[in-house]
């Protein structure tokens, strides 16, 4: 469904992606590795147009995105959980995820209980400033935002960033549940081995701004790991 | 230089003050326009050479600098505010220069380089004061101005002026305001208590400039009228009022040497020009135009009578030429270097126009020297006889100035 | 194991705490064990009790781990030690004489305690030299600040540190151009040039790959001994492959403290953190 | 003593004479018969033909007669042409010397006669002559009217005529007030007309009815009382009057000093509400957007123009105009706005400190714009006669129209503002942008829609206040500049970014003021103001009404 | 690598700092040269009007440099430093009415002109010692710098930052303009100090006077610079920037931010106390519109114009927008502030980093370097 061609990247005179290409097919579950500073969270800001590239397309559901803006690809189906999470720290945890609703032309329905469901947190924080959360809240306020789209594609960036064990795995529990019950559409990137073995079923890896290896989860070899996920 | 003599026009044409002094570089274009017309003078053309010195008083003192040194004008005209005229006087002084000053001020100056067209304080503030004392019979006094140097002084000789005429010093109130002040309500307020104490009140008013539309408009709605408690100022002209809503100032006064108003051909010549040079048959004329008019009438009389726009020789030739104002009669240029004017004294109409309900019996010469003031009361101008423009009677010296 | 308040007058005579002395590390007095004591300390914002009476003390030397929930206070707790937020009751000591509460940020850092935050700040303008530069022990006033030289011993000081980040390449390069991880191994080594006694290390391995996460572990322990070393993080890996000590946090304050086993396998620690 | 002044006095003698041998007179009779008598009773009956005939030649002091004779003339077509006459619209057809009255129907007069009211036929304006009134023909016209006008069934004319009275107490008005009041209904005018009486009982000889209406008058709060009050206690001998006299002052005075901070509350509200307007546009483009945008000022001037330029395609429906500019200016400063956004400001983003930079350019463009455009010199605007005059609520203090309006209308349109800003999606859509616009990008909100949408309704909030502003001060190409540092301050003053903050920011600033002006004098108010912000700011330095929470250090 | 001594490196590194001072050098003694030795008619000869033209655009450059110090490099971004510029300029200006003497229109010896006109009777005291030129030119600093002690070291301490503290320092230029419009302040009103005679004995109107003012003010402007330069590239310039670009992190390193923030403000206050001084005898004129707040917003501009963080852009900067309006106020009077303001958009629009900013952009473009695409978020 997300096909991305031979796409070039520049910050300024640095040339940070190259000709990286992957193809995600709908309902797949792909996790994105590689050392810090490949290019991973470059290569997802591509995707959701909040960065500027230089050649290549990208693809999604058949259409060409590559000249769309970032508000637009939203409103297509791309959720996007950003590094960082960048939760709008003076509004609150209710008005966070009421900014997706509100492009949406539902602004005045109530948030999916759904969201709930998977983060009861934010139910007891409802009036709480977003920037006053702890950083593993904000982490599952992130992901519930993105879900007030309801994307068709996922992006997280390191959802894993920060957060306590047991939530960890409920987020990858619910990454699985997202794409295997709700058929949404997954791309991972992730650092940690264990985490992305369980959530992933395909890997893409990266190494200095290039696509390197991808196949299946099973097929990541001690030996991929080695050369590109180990310093 | 060359085949044109230049006429240099230093108003604001931006900044705050923009909005008075505009129309009196259009006055002069007028003016330079007609003279042309008229053949130009000593059978050369007038040039104009305008700058715009934005309301800026540094910038002031570097344009004239520049139109006397780069571009070699004949005769300037320009400045409104004192501290204009203050930040060009030594430039001019010292690059011997000619200046033509067309607006009331606060007097304390004589320079030999500066012919002041406008009003000193003898020909508007005090006979203001006598026709309010005698006509109208106030017996209370509010002076009311804008904090610098102006109203200081006009009030401080207003003040001297009223104690000598026997009036107590609680009758009398002073206030300040600074620049532009634009909520006047607890001023009106304060005044409209000073007024109700039984005994006739009158405001003294030499609020400058932007600060008179919000003052007025306070005025009218706390329902100050003109004849419970008028108001006299010396900023306020046909120009300002076209500014205001008119209606609840009606009766409201104002000294001026002219009003548009006065009805006589010449006036009437002189507004007809105005309005078919300017474009706009709702623009009104005031008061330092026609100083303005006066100025460069005599200039050119001056000219034309030592042939030759050398400074020093028009400077002596400007001594004693006469030409007519506007409202009748004939302003006489005096050896310190300021007019003879009539004294007017004019109540606000519905239309923004002045009734001139006063006027002083004959001629008024300008006093460069205030006889009210301590300080001054001994100096004197004379640039014929003592060729100096503040000679002090006591001492009998002749200071500053850079004039050795 | 209260702080000694045997003498009362000692106190008397360190306090003010005055701006104009600088505190050479040395004086602080450890002699009772702890480095740092944190007594009682409650931290509310708009009525929401962030730590709730917490006590804990660390051990000169000691390489301790601090985990919890999300939201536990954690980052609170560092913020009080180093004069960001300050405590609405409890008093937290440096050593036996130094009250963090009256201290500023600066003179808490001067004092020697140093912090590696959650989110990595670093100066973006600057190149990686001169951000470690910036860090580095020194005196730190206005005016010995301006006619400041790098001497050989420092300089050598800031090449060793750069390697041990891994940064050497990009010693010139400014470090707003750093991913993510090469900012947080860039505040690492700021902490190492600062060289405290007390080093507070926020998430340091957040971002990081496995292998990089062991190196950090093991600088980590390198440092401990000579220097007092709190972490906090929620990789379990990585606690465990650091820490003797694990103290756990729970809605303000200490849930549970133990070795590594004993967390591990207490049931609440399970039931609020670790999940199965 | 001046001429005129002794002319009073024996006119006040006489006056006095003639109300001693008068007193059994009716008192209906007095009232026609005041002043003028003294001088006309000479004078034989003329007719209202006759007098007003007259008025059409002349100088003032020859008209000052007319009027003086006109007004014994028992007439009931005497009063309009008195008002008119005050008002200046009392003109004659220069040709047939006839007098009439005129309404301005398209550019020119219709007139009516002011014999029979009769329509005297169409002119234009320079084939009419105005009959001339000075200031004191005014006093005499409106002392007449005052008179005349005791006898109308208007509350707000009686009302007038009595206060007029009261400026000059003796024993005709007296008994005029006492016919009045019998029939008198208005609790307002049966107040001034007791206060009137109780000022006569004052110089009775009886010294119990003296007592008791110094008594009485401790209740009342018009501006005579007190001075008769202070004429007692200077003058009298008797101990026991000049001690109730005191009292009764006191209680005046301490009746007086409350109203007097009523007052000044009133005047730092109204200040406040200026203030208000001022900078709460100011608080969407800067508060919330983080444009630090110096053209404010010019964008509250473009909707004084627009005021103007409404005022004058419809000159005869000057109440009309000002609702119209209302959304006008808004249109007018919004579109503004956003070509303002859309041009320039959106190259800007994230480069708070450059919108400062270009937006003072284009506040030079626009204000040099508008000289081009409309001169150098300021407008008028005309005030609609809903607004003008005042609130009385006693006789010492009283609201004006305008302030009064421009309150509310400050308050409503914060209220709308803050329901805009809560309540609509472009309001959250709004804040979510300013706090992290790739993010809310990246959330499907329409980023440059939003930017354009809240520039323009900032910009448009500011041309509002232009309408307002253009109701109190000059309108003129320097309208702006004087406005921009006060609302730079009070929206810095309450906290950027909190619309309450600016409520509260902007109230208590103009209180501040007004409450210090008293004492300090104008200038040094606004200093100590100014010195106070500073200070302010090291106590609180997020302004009074800080963002919160630990995301607003990074 | 330890670092160079200052002037190696200013001759090695600082490519802009030397074509800057070299042209200064030049100017210093070329343009004095062509006004008094070249005779007036000649093609060559540059008028004495020129002269003081470019004097006061110096001295503007040199308070340009000053504001470019504490927002440029210390994030201080002060919306009131024309408040320095202008006590500079009145302490300069008191010296120079004292040297007035009796040659004041009232011929007092004791006292100003618009003291007399006042009727006041004596000198107030804090007019006092303003007739030793020692004296004043010690007040031109001191004043200056007390002012900017004492108000940053309330600002500071409390930690006002941002849009906070550009405002405050905005109410205190506005604060000083309404006290000094006050004439019963004591310096003149409105008028402000004007009529001054001489300096230290020299006509003030000789040509020679004029030229010395000019030299002076480059001088001046070079030895601001190589002070600033200086400082910003020492280890307390970096702090300084450290603290622009991460306030907290700096302090929690062990910096006292406070200090380095006051240390900076108050020598970039006396810096522009100095400039203030030589422009008050050169335009001959002190008025209280020189606190005006949109000086201080102008000033900004012209920083920013010429390229923030770069001391020598803000000079050039102020030469810029003072030179176009020199010229532009005269050859088009009536429409000149189209132009203005328009160069302003321009030169945000297309100029995000200034004048040099493009200089730089395109240098390194030429050399094909990379260059991090990262905000500089100074505020
Ligand atoms: N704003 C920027 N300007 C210039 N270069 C940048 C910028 N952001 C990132 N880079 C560079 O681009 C490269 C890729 O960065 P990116 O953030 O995509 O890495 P990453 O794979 O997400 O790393 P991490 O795992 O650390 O998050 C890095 O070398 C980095 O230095
Ligand atoms: N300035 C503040 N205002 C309001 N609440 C705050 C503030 N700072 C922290 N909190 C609250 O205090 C609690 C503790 O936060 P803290 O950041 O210390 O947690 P933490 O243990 O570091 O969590 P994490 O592991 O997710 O980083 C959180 O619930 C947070 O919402
Ligand atoms: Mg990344
Ligand atoms: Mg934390």
């Amino acid at each position: 469904m997300l096909s991305i061609k031979e796409l070039n990247q520049f910050y300024g005179e640095s040339h940070t992606l190259w000709d990286v290409s992957v193809d995600i097919s709908q309902g797949s579950c792909i996790c994105l590795m590689g050392r810090n500073g490949v290019g991973k969270t470059t290569l997802l800001q591509s995707i959701m147009g909040l960065l500027p590239i230089k050649s290549g397309s990208i693809e999604f559901n058949g259409t060409t995105i590559s000249g769309k803006a970032a508000e637009v690809r939203a409103k297509l189906g791309i959720g996007y959980v950003p590094q960082g999470r960048d939760i709008f720290g003076q509004l609150t945890v209710e008005e966070n995820l009421r900014v997706g609703l509100s492009v949406t032309g539902r602004h005045t329905r109530a948030i999916p209980e759904q969201i709930f469901e998977l983060f009861p947190v934010l139910k007891d924080m409802l009036h709480r400033r977003g920037g006053d959360l702890s950083g593993g809240q904000q982490q599952q306020l992130a992901i519930g935002r993105a879900l007030t789209l309801n994307p068709k594609i996922l992006l997280l960036d390191e959802p894993t960033e920060g957060i306590q064990p047991n939530i960890v795995q409920q987020i990858g529990d619910i990454i699985i549940k997202l794409n295997e019950e709700q058929n949404i559409t997954i791309l991972l990137v992730e650092q940690k081995l264990p985490f992305a073995r369980r959530v992933g079923k395909n890997f893409v890896i990266m190494d200095r701004g290039r696509n390197v290896a991808q196949g299946e989860m099973s097929d990541l070899s001690d030996k991929l790991v080695q050369q590109y996920l180990t310093v | 230089a060359g085949n044109t003599i230049k006429v240099g026009v230093l108003h604001s044409l931006s900044g705050t003050m923009a909005i008075s002094e505009t129309t009196l570089k259009d006055t002069v274009l007028m003016m330079i326009e007609e003279q042309n017309k008229k053949g130009g003078l000593l059978g050369k053309k007038l040039e104009a050479v305008v700058v715009d010195p934005a309301s800026n008083w540094p910038l002031f003192a570097e344009k004239a600098r520049e139109l006397l040194q780069k571009n070699k004008v004949d005769v300037v005209f320009g400045c409104w505010t004192s501290v204009s005229r203050k930040s060009v006087l030594p430039v001019f002084e010292e690059l011997n220069g000619l200046l033509f000053y067309p607006v009331q001020y606060e007097g304390e100056e004589s320079s030999k380089n500066v012919f002041y067209t406008g009003a000193a304080p003898n020909q508007q503030a005090i006979p203001a004061v006598d026709y309010l004392m005698n006509e109208i019979g106030v017996k209370r006094w509010v002076l009311a101005g804008t904090d610098y140097v102006y109203p200081r002084t006009t009030n401080k000789i207003l003040e001297a002026y009223l104690k000598h005429k026997g009036v107590k010093a609680k009758d009398i109130m002073i206030n300040y305001t600074p620049f532009g002040h634009s909520d006047w309500q607890s001023i009106v307020s304060d005044i409209k208590k000073f007024g109700s104490k039984g005994k006739k009140t009158a405001v003294v008013s030499t609020i400058n400039g932007d600060a008179n539309v919000p003052f007025y408009k306070e005025l009218g709605n706390q329902g100050v009228s003109a004849e419970n408690i008028p108001v006299v100022a010396f900023s306020v002209g046909e120009e300002e009022l076209s500014g205001i809503d008119t209606k609840p100032l009606v009766g409201h006064l104002a000294a001026w040497n002219y009003f548009m108003s006065v009805d006589n051909k010449e006036n009437a010549a002189f507004i007809k020009k105005w309005k078919t040079f300017i474009k706009d048959k709702n623009r009104v004329t005031n008061d330092p135009m026609e100083a303005t008019y006066i100025g460069f009438n005599m200039w050119v009389k001056a000219v034309q009578k030592a042939k030759t726009t050398d400074v020093d020789a028009v400077e002596k030739a400007m001594i004693g030429i006469k030409t007519p104002n506007l409202t009748g009669g004939m302003a006489e240029m005096l050896p310190n270097h300021h007019l003879t004017k009539p004294v007017l004294i004019g109540e606000i109409q519905e239309d923004g126009q002045f009734d001139v309900v006063w006027e002083t019996e004959g001629l008024v010469p300008g006093d460069a020297w205030s006889d009210h003031l301590p300080g001054s009361k001994d100096v004197v101008s004379d640039w014929v006889k003592l060729k100096c423009g503040n000679y002090n009677t006591k001492t009998k010296k002749c200071s500053g100035q850079n004039f050795k | 194991m209260r702080r000694d308040k045997v003498f009362d007058f000692v106190e008397q005579k360190r306090l003010p705490f005055s701006g104009r002395r600088t505190v050479i590390p040395g004086e602080i007095d450890v002699t009772h064990g702890p480095i740092l004591y944190l007594e009682n300390i409650s931290v509310s914002f708009d009525g929401f009790k962030a730590l709730n009476d917490l006590t804990l003390y660390i051990n000169d030397g000691e390489l301790r781990c601090i985990i919890g929930p999300n939201g536990a206070g954690k980052t609170t707790m560092m913020d009080v030690i180093t004069g960001k937020t300050r405590p609405d009751t409890g008093s937290a000591y440096f050593g036996q004489t130094m009250d963090l509460t009256r201290m500023s940020e600066y003179q808490i850092a001067h004092a020697g305690i140093g912090r590696k935050f959650q989110k990595p700040t670093i100066f973006p303008q600057h190149t990686i030299f001169e951000n470690l530069e910036l860090a580095m022990a020194a005196d730190k006033r206005v005016w010995p600040t301006l006619f400041a030289k790098i001497n050989t011993a420092q300089h050598e000081k800031i090449i060793e540190v750069m390697d041990t980040i891994g940064l050497t390449e990009l010693c010139y390069e400014r470090a707003a151009q750093l991913s993510h991880g090469q900012k947080q191994w860039l505040e690492i080594g700021m902490l190492l040039m600062q060289n405290p006694r007390v080093l507070l290390v926020d998430e340091p391995v957040a971002g990081m790959t496995h292998q990089e996460m062991d190196k950090t572990a093991e600088l980590l322990k390198s440092l401990a001994g000579k220097h007092s070393v709190v972490v906090v993080e929620h990789d379990m890996d990585f606690v465990r492959s650091i820490a003797s000590t694990v103290t756990v946090l729970h809605e303000g304050s200490v849930l549970a403290e133990g070795t590594m086993d004993e967390v591990q396998n207490n049931p609440k620690v399970i039931e609020v953190y670790l999940g199965e | 003593m001046t001429l005129s002044s002794r002319k009073n006095i024996q006119i006040l003698l006489s006056l006095i004479f003639i109300a001693m041998l008068s007193a059994g007179y009716s008192a209906a009779a007095l009232a026609d018969s005041i002043e003028p008598k003294t001088e006309t009773s000479v004078a034989i009956v003329i007719s209202f033909e006759v007098a007003t005939a007259s008025l059409t030649a002349g100088s003032y002091s020859d008209r000052e007669q007319v009027i003086k004779k006109l007004y014994t003339v028992d007439d009931e077509r005497v009063l309009p042409v008195l008002q008119q006459m005050l008002k200046s619209k009392l003109y004659y057809i220069k040709k047939t010397k006839q007098l009439v009255f005129i309404k301005k129907i398209d550019g020119s007069y219709k007139t009516t006669s002011i014999l029979n009211n009769e329509d005297a036929g169409l002119f234009e304006k320079n084939k009419l002559k105005k009959v001339k009134v000075n200031n004191k023909l005014r006093r005499l016209l409106r002392g007449y009217i005052a008179q005349l006008g005791l006898k109308s069934t208007d509350d707000a004319v009686r009302k007038a005529a009595v206060k007029q009275l009261l400026k000059n107490i003796n024993a005709e008005t007296i008994a005029v007030l006492q016919v009045l009041d019998k029939k008198e209904t208005n609790s307002s005018i049966k107040e001034l007309v007791a206060a009137g009486v109780s000022i006569w009982n004052l110089s009775s000889n009886d010294k119990a009815t003296q007592l008791a209406s110094i008594k009485a008058l401790s209740k009342s709060l018009v501006p005579e009382v007190k001075l008769k009050l202070q004429e007692i206690i200077e003058d009298t001998e008797d101990a026991t009057i000049k001690k109730a006299a005191i009292s009764s002052l006191k209680k005046i005075d301490s009746k007086i000093s409350i109203f007097g901070f009523l007052e000044n509350l009133v005047f730092g509200l109204s200040l406040g509400s200026v203030l208000l307007l001022i900078a709460v546009g100011l608080a969407i483009t800067f508060g919330v957007m983080g444009v630090i945008n110096m053209a404010h000022g010019e964008l509250m001037m473009l909707g004084a123009y627009t005021t103007f330029v409404v005022q004058q395609m419809l000159p005869n429906h000057i109440t009309a105009s000002i609702f119209i500019s209302i959304p006008l200016a808004f249109l007018v400063a919004g579109a503004f706005g956003v070509a303002i956004e859309r041009f320039v400001i959106r190259y800007l983003y994230g480069r708070p400190l450059e919108t400062l930079l270009a937006t003072f350019g284009i506040s030079l463009i626009l204000q040099q714009l508008v000289r081009s455009v409309f001169g150098p010199t300021n407008q008028a605007v005309q005030t609609p006669a809903f607004m003008s005059g005042s609130l009385e609520i006693n006789s010492i203090f009283a609201i004006t129209y305008n302030r009064l309006y421009i309150f509310i209308f400050a308050i409503v349109v914060l209220l709308l503002l803050m329901l805009i800003l809560k309540k609509t999606r472009l309001g959250l859509q709004v804040r979510a942008v300013s706090q992290n616009r790739t993010m809310a990008k990246a959330m499907g909100v329409k980023s440059e829609w939003v930017d354009a949408m809240t520039f323009g309704l900032g910009s448009g909030i500011a041309g509002v206040a232009g309408v307002a502003l253009s109701q109190l001060t000059n309108v003129g190409p320097n309208l702006g500049q004087a406005y921009i540092i006060d609302s730079f301050m009070v929206v810095v003053f309450g906290g950027v970014g909190n619309l309450l903050g600016t409520f509260v920011g902007a109230m208590s600033l103009g209180v501040f003021n007004k409450f210090l002006e008293p004492w300090s004098g104008a200038v040094l108010a606004k200093i100590l103001v100014l010195v106070f912000i500073i200070l302010f700011i090291q106590k609180r330095p997020r302004g009074l009404f800080p963002k919160k929470g630990r995301g607003v250090e990074d | 690598m330890a670092r160079q001594p200052f002037i190696v490196d200013f001759l090695k590194n600082d490519k802009g700092g030397k074509i800057f001072v070299s042209i200064l050098l030049v100017t210093m003694f070329v343009v004095p040269a062509l006004n008094l030795l070249v005779p007036a008619d000649s093609f060559f000869h540059v008028p004495t009007y020129t002269v003081t033209l470019l004097g006061k655009y110096l001295s503007y450059a040199m308070l340009a440099i000053a504001l470019d110090l504490v927002w440029g490099y210390c994030g201080i971004l002060s919306l009131g430093h024309a408040a320095f510029f202008a006590l500079g300029g009145y302490a300069m200006g008191m010296y120079l009415m004292r040297q007035i003497g009796d040659r004041g229109v009232y011929g007092n010896t004791e006292l100003p002109d618009f003291m007399v006109f006042l009727n006041w009777t004596e000198l107030p005291w804090y007019w006092q010692g303003f007739d030793m030129f020692w004296f004043a030119m010690i007040m031109v600093i001191l004043v200056p710098g007390l002012l900017a002690l004492v108000f940053g070291w309330l600002a500071f301490r409390a930690r006002v930052t941002g849009v906070y503290l550009s405002i405050i320092t905005q109410a205190l230029t506005y604060a000083l303009l309404l006290a000094f419009f006050m004439n019963e302040l004591g310096f003149g009103g409105n008028n402000g100090l004007t009529d001054f005679k001489d300096i230290l004995g020299y006509d003030l109107q000789a040509d020679t006077t004029r030229v010395s003012l000019f030299f002076l003010s480059a001088l001046f402007l070079i030895l601001t610079y190589f002070l600033c330069r200086f400082i910003i590239t020492s280890k307390l310039g970096r702090v300084v920037v450290a603290i622009r670009d991460a306030e907290d992190r700096t302090r929690f390193i062990g910096y006292k931010v406070e200090s380095f923030k006051l240390w900076i403000f108050v020598l970039s206050a006396m810096i522009a106390g100095v400039a203030g001084a030589l422009f008050v005898p050169q335009v001959g004129i002190i008025n209280p519109g020189e606190f005006s707040p949109l000086n201080s917003i102008e000033l900004v501009v012209w920083v920013a114009i010429g390229g923030r963080a770069t001391l020598y852009g803000a000079a050039l900067g102020a030469v810029i927008v003072n030179y176009s309006k020199s010229y532009l106020t005269a050859a088009f009077p009536e429409v000149w502030l189209f132009a203005l303001g328009g160069l302003f958009l321009l030169v945000t629009i297309f100029m995000p980093k200034g004048v040099i900013g493009l200089w730089n952009q395109m240098r390194l473009k030429l050399q094909g370097k990379k260059q991090p695409i990262a905000e500089n978020k100074i505020e």
